[in-house]
């Protein structure tokens, strides 16, 4: 999905837990979440919490959605 | 390390019942080894052994075998496992659509068996196997 | 390293009291080469055939080929480590019945053996339709284990091929071809101005009916090495396997490997020969990467500009070949693959079962999917009991005269991805 | 002897009816030859007739596909031909694919030999090449007079069963079909002159071409966030409570696009998860773990982004092939464009 949507010119970032897949299906940005039952945020720790990482995450995506990349790009 | 052999060759369970997990299924096809294979890896697994193993091909062996691992034991390009499968199912569809499965006596079956449980062998025997 | 092969041209196979060549003519012992196979006591029956070009012959199923070699001078033994004892070989002088082989036949052991047609319109697909072959026909002990059934199989072919050799042992050649490589540092300075080049020879090694030996050892278990390419000539390699007839490595196409020869046809004219890597197909993932990173660093070491690969099979080994061909490429070296074709009956979808972007210049040895027609023959080498399950026939394909169709690939080196045969494919 | 039949299609234009005006003409058919069969029936000589031609705009082809072919076909099985051509349709993208469509129908339906001709870039010819011969024409009528030949060759061999040699040979457009041949030289031999090549730096054509690899350049950053719109894709599995349009756990057929307006966070009470590749205890608790709707809604407040899509699009990744996830994304990036989304947020568990 992510190629299509890049071909037509719509910048994407994948918030993804298994970042080698990301790149197979031809991600160009990848942020990698936090993990595979609950990749964005923390649901052990408190809501607040959970919620602050989730926030984190999405921030780093928006930054990746500005950065200009030549490829596939990890942005940690 | 923790791994998983994905198989509907029975010969397999037995041997190697209790040595590292065992996903066998008896209504397993060929495609579904290969399906059940790439969930695997859609959750994170790696794979050991080549998932065509064996260069008799798709629709004339019955029985195939596939081993996983949590961990990669090498430093493979980090697209190769979904590649692999992939293109494994789609040269599995290209041989089913030219010529199907026939319908093999048991001793047949039994011969198409041996020669899996021989390719599993070879890795089960390779002293990376048992790294902890 | 420097062999003389002194080629004896053989146009003629007859039975007779004893084993002998005479004008062209090998002349066999039909009672000792029994004999000698059913010292085996896995093999209950043995019966030699022969088959000569032209006739309405057909012999299946084929487990292995032969050409028959002995070594005159240079020291070790023909088939080191697997019938003769473990020695260096690839030096001095070795003779060979050229025009004649040993073919090993009987029922299946796994389904991946093949057929040879001596005359009619599939003979043309096999090099074995133009060659005069002393086929043994075996038949296992009852109840006897696959692995050992192969392994005896194996054996008869190769005890029989190096027993009729001894007849060349003492006969003056009809043409001696000299092969050199030398020392590294020699060899290069020998051409400082032609390209060095080499070649990756991958070995069949996935397991029971596909592995492949150099020396006895079993190549599953080793890691890439370099060879001079004498060596092979002298049967350091013996085929284990039976992968799909069609793309079958044959012992005899080892002793004759294609790429060898030509590459030492053009050496010290428009390129300078540096020698052989040997590697093998296994099915465990890391040995695939770590043994295809062995092979560029090998090629880096040897300092090639350039290099062939050839691979046997399909499937697994398809992505030993992609390896391969990709780390080689990232080293700097040119790289060209030969391959064998697979695009399914309609001849229309992706050949092979792995691709990498430098595998940009490969060459086509046909390919295997397309269905031909085997008239009946007069004469029957083996048995036809197992056709619609080899690799290639189908449930009913068989016609009550004998005649039956089926794909390409059922046929004993039809498409060898080594470049052996003219057969290519293109793009209709 | 009686002549060999050949029934002609061809559209609005070529007959003489007109251009766009009558783009719309429902199928109908001429005894004899009609435009560019006269010069077909001249090529073909004595022993051939176009016994018909059949005719249809363009415009009624594409809109009533099943219904035109249906018709079509009824028309030509009446003058029981031995050849069927279509166009050939040079340039034009609607007349290419009406050709080769109704090229392949016939083939079916009657069981007769089809040939069509096109320019290479008209959009027919990637639809229709592997299946069809398809005769390689200039990209305007002004090629007529070269492609004649080539049609009457090529349908002279398919009617009386002949051998057809390459597409270069004989001028139709290749096929991708893969044909085995006896080279002169032997392959061991071939690859040797290939890397003596390569290695010079000349030109070494491979005899296999590798399948192309499907990479997909960069989009350009996003400039502005502030005034930029987005979208959440997931393949997290997450669905409106009951499923209803049953995405399926795992090895996805099937996508869908759920409204986030007017939610200021996914609540479990309207959202559950269907994914089979983890456990779901936690997104169950918290679909926000897997859609962050709720610190979206946060920025959108704050001005950190522009707007934000009032849907989401949804499927699930486990066991979903690579040909099923590209075909959704083809299917509902038009969606995207439409609804001016200038980034897209993509979650995957």
């Amino acid at each position: 999905m992510v190629k299509e949507i890049e071909r037509v010119g719509i910048p994407v970032v994948h918030i993804c837990t298994v970042v080698p897949i990301s790149k197979t299906i031809g991600a160009n940005r990848i942020v990698p979440a936090v993990g595979i039952p609950y990749p964005l945020g923390d649901p052990t720790k408190s809501p607040e919490q959970s919620k602050k990482i989730r926030r984190e995450l999405v921030e780093r995506g928006l930054k990746a959605l500005e950065t200009p990349v030549s490829g596939q790009t990890v942005f940690e | 390390m923790k791994g998983v052999m994905v198989t509907n060759n029975y010969r397999c369970l037995e041997k190697w019942e209790g040595r590292l997990r065992i996903d066998y299924n008896k209504e397993w096809g060929y495609l579904d080894v290969l399906l059940a294979t790439r969930d695997y890896i859609h959750r994170g697994y790696f794979l050991l052994t080549h998932p065509l193993a064996g260069s008799v091909k798709p629709n004339q062996t019955p029985f195939k075998s596939v081993i996983l691992a949590e961990e990669s034991l090498e430093g493979a390009e980090e697209f190769r496992d979904l590649a692999l499968i992939e293109e494994s199912i789609e040269a599995y569809r290209k041989f089913m659509k030219n010529r199907p499965l026939p319908g093999w006596p048991e001793q047949t079956a039994e011969d198409f068996r041996t020669i899996d449980l021989s390719l599993m062998e070879g890795v089960m025997s390779n002293p990376m196997m048992n790294r902890r | 390293m420097k062999l003389e092969l002194g080629k004896i041209y053989i146009s003629d196979v007859q039975f007779a009291e004893k084993t002998y060549v005479e004008n062209g003519t090998l002349y066999v012992c039909k009672a000792e080469i029994e004999r000698l196979v059913l010292e085996d006591e896995r093999l209950a029956g043995a019966r030699v055939e022969l088959a000569r070009p032209g006739e309405s012959v057909r012999i299946s199923p084929v487990k292995d080929v032969i050409e028959p070699r002995v070594k005159v001078e240079g020291g070790g033994d023909i088939f080191p480590g697997v019938i003769g004892k473990v020695g260096q070989v690839g030096e001095g002088r070795t003779h060979a019945l050229v025009g004649a082989t040993v073919i090993t036949c009987g029922k299946i052991v796994g389904f991946q053996e093949g057929v040879i047609d001596m005359s009619g319109p599939t003979a043309k697909y096999t090099p074995f339709s133009q060659t005069n072959n002393v086929c043994v026909v075996i038949e296992p002990a009852e109840g006897l284990e696959t692995h050992d059934y192969e392994a005896a199989g194996r054996m008869a072919g190769l005890k029989t091929a190096v027993y009729v050799a001894e007849a060349a042992r003492d006969l003056t050649p009809d043409e001696v071809v000299t092969y050199e490589t030398k020392p590294l540092p020699m060899q290069i300075a020998q051409y400082p101005e032609l390209p060095k080049i080499g070649y990756v020879h991958m070995l069949q090694s996935q397991g029971l009916l596909h592995d492949t030996y150099y020396y006895g050892v079993d190549a599953k278990k080793f890691v890439p090495t370099i060879m001079y390419p004498t060596e092979i000539m002298d049967g350091a390699i013996v085929s284990g396997n039976c992968v799909a007839p069609c793309d079958k490595v044959t012992t005899y196409h080892h002793l004759n490997n294609p790429v060898i020869e030509d590459l030492y046809r053009h050496h010290g004219k428009d390129l300078n020969f540096v020698g052989v890597i040997l590697t093998n197909e296994n099915v465990f993932l890391a040995d695939k990467e770590r043994h295809s990173d062995m092979v560029a660093k090998l090629a880096e070491f040897l300092g090639l500009d350039g290099l062939l690969i050839t691979e046997e099979g399909y499937g697994n080994p398809d992505t030993d070949l992609m390896m391969n061909c990709k780390k080689v490429a990232r080293a700097g070296v040119k790289v060209v693959i030969i391959t064998d074709e697979f695009p399914g009956r309609d001849g229309k979808s992706y050949s092979l079962a792995d691709a990498v972007p430098e595998a940009d210049t490969m060459v086509s040895c046909g390919q295997g999917n397309l269905i031909v027609h085997f008239p009946p023959m007069d004469r029957l080498i083996g048995t036809m009991d197992y056709v619609e399950s080899q690799i290639g026939g189908y449930a009913g394909c068989m016609n009550e005269d004998g005649s039956f169709d089926a794909e390409l690939q059922i046929i004993i080196a039809s498409t060898i991805a080594n470049g052996f045969n003219k057969l290519a494919a293109r793009t209709y | 002897m009686a002549k060999y039949r050949i029934v002609h299609y061809i559209n609005n234009f070529f007959s003489g009816a007109g251009g766009e005006e009558a783009a719309g003409m429902k199928p109908e058919v001429h005894q004899g030859p009609v435009g560019p069969g006269l010069a077909l029936e001249t090529a073909f000589g004595e022993d051939y007739e176009v016994a018909a031609t059949v005719v249809c705009g363009d415009n009624y082809f594409g809109e009533n596909l099943e219904d035109a072919t249906a018709e079509l076909i009824g028309m030509i099985r009446l003058y029981e031909p031995d050849l069927f051509i279509a166009g050939p349709a040079f340039n034009a993208g609607r007349y290419g694919v009406a050709c080769g469509t109704i090229c392949k129908e016939v083939e079916r339906e009657l069981g007769i030999p089809v040939l069509t001709g096109m320019y290479e870039e008209n959009p027919g010819v990637d639809m229709f090449r592997k299946e069809l011969i398809v005769i390689k024409t200039k990209n305007s009528a002004a090629g007529m007079r070269k492609a004649v030949p080539v049609f009457k060759n090529l349908g002279e061999k398919l009617v009386k069963g002949e051998e057809i040699l390459g597409p270069d040979t004989e001028g139709y457009l290749e096929r991708g079909i893969r044909v085995n041949y006896f080279a002169e030289k032997r392959g061991s031999e071939r690859a040797i002159e290939l890397l003596l090549k390569k290695c010079k730096g000349e030109e070494c054509p491979t005899e296999y071409p590798m399948p192309k690899f499907d990479r997909v350049e960069p989009a350009a950053p996003v400039t502005d966030m502030a005034h930029t719109k987005i979208a959440i894709v997931t393949s997290g599995g997450i669905v409106p409570q009951g499923n209803p349009d049953h995405i399926e756990s795992s090895s996805a057929t099937r996508y869908g696009i759920y409204s986030v307006a007017g939610m200021e966070r996914m609540d479990k009470k309207d959202f559950m998860t269907v994914h089979g590749g983890y456990d779901r205890a936690f997104v169950t608790e918290d679909p926000n773990l897997v859609i962050p709707l709720d610190v979206l809604r946060e920025m959108q407040k704050e001005g950190v982004i522009g707007e934000l899509a009032d849907y989401f699009i949804t499927t699930t990744g486990t066991g979903t092939s690579t040909g099923n996830a590209k075909a959704f994304g083809e299917d509902f990036v038009g969606r995207l464009k439409e609804d001016k989304i200038g980034a897209v947020i993509l979650t995957s568990t």
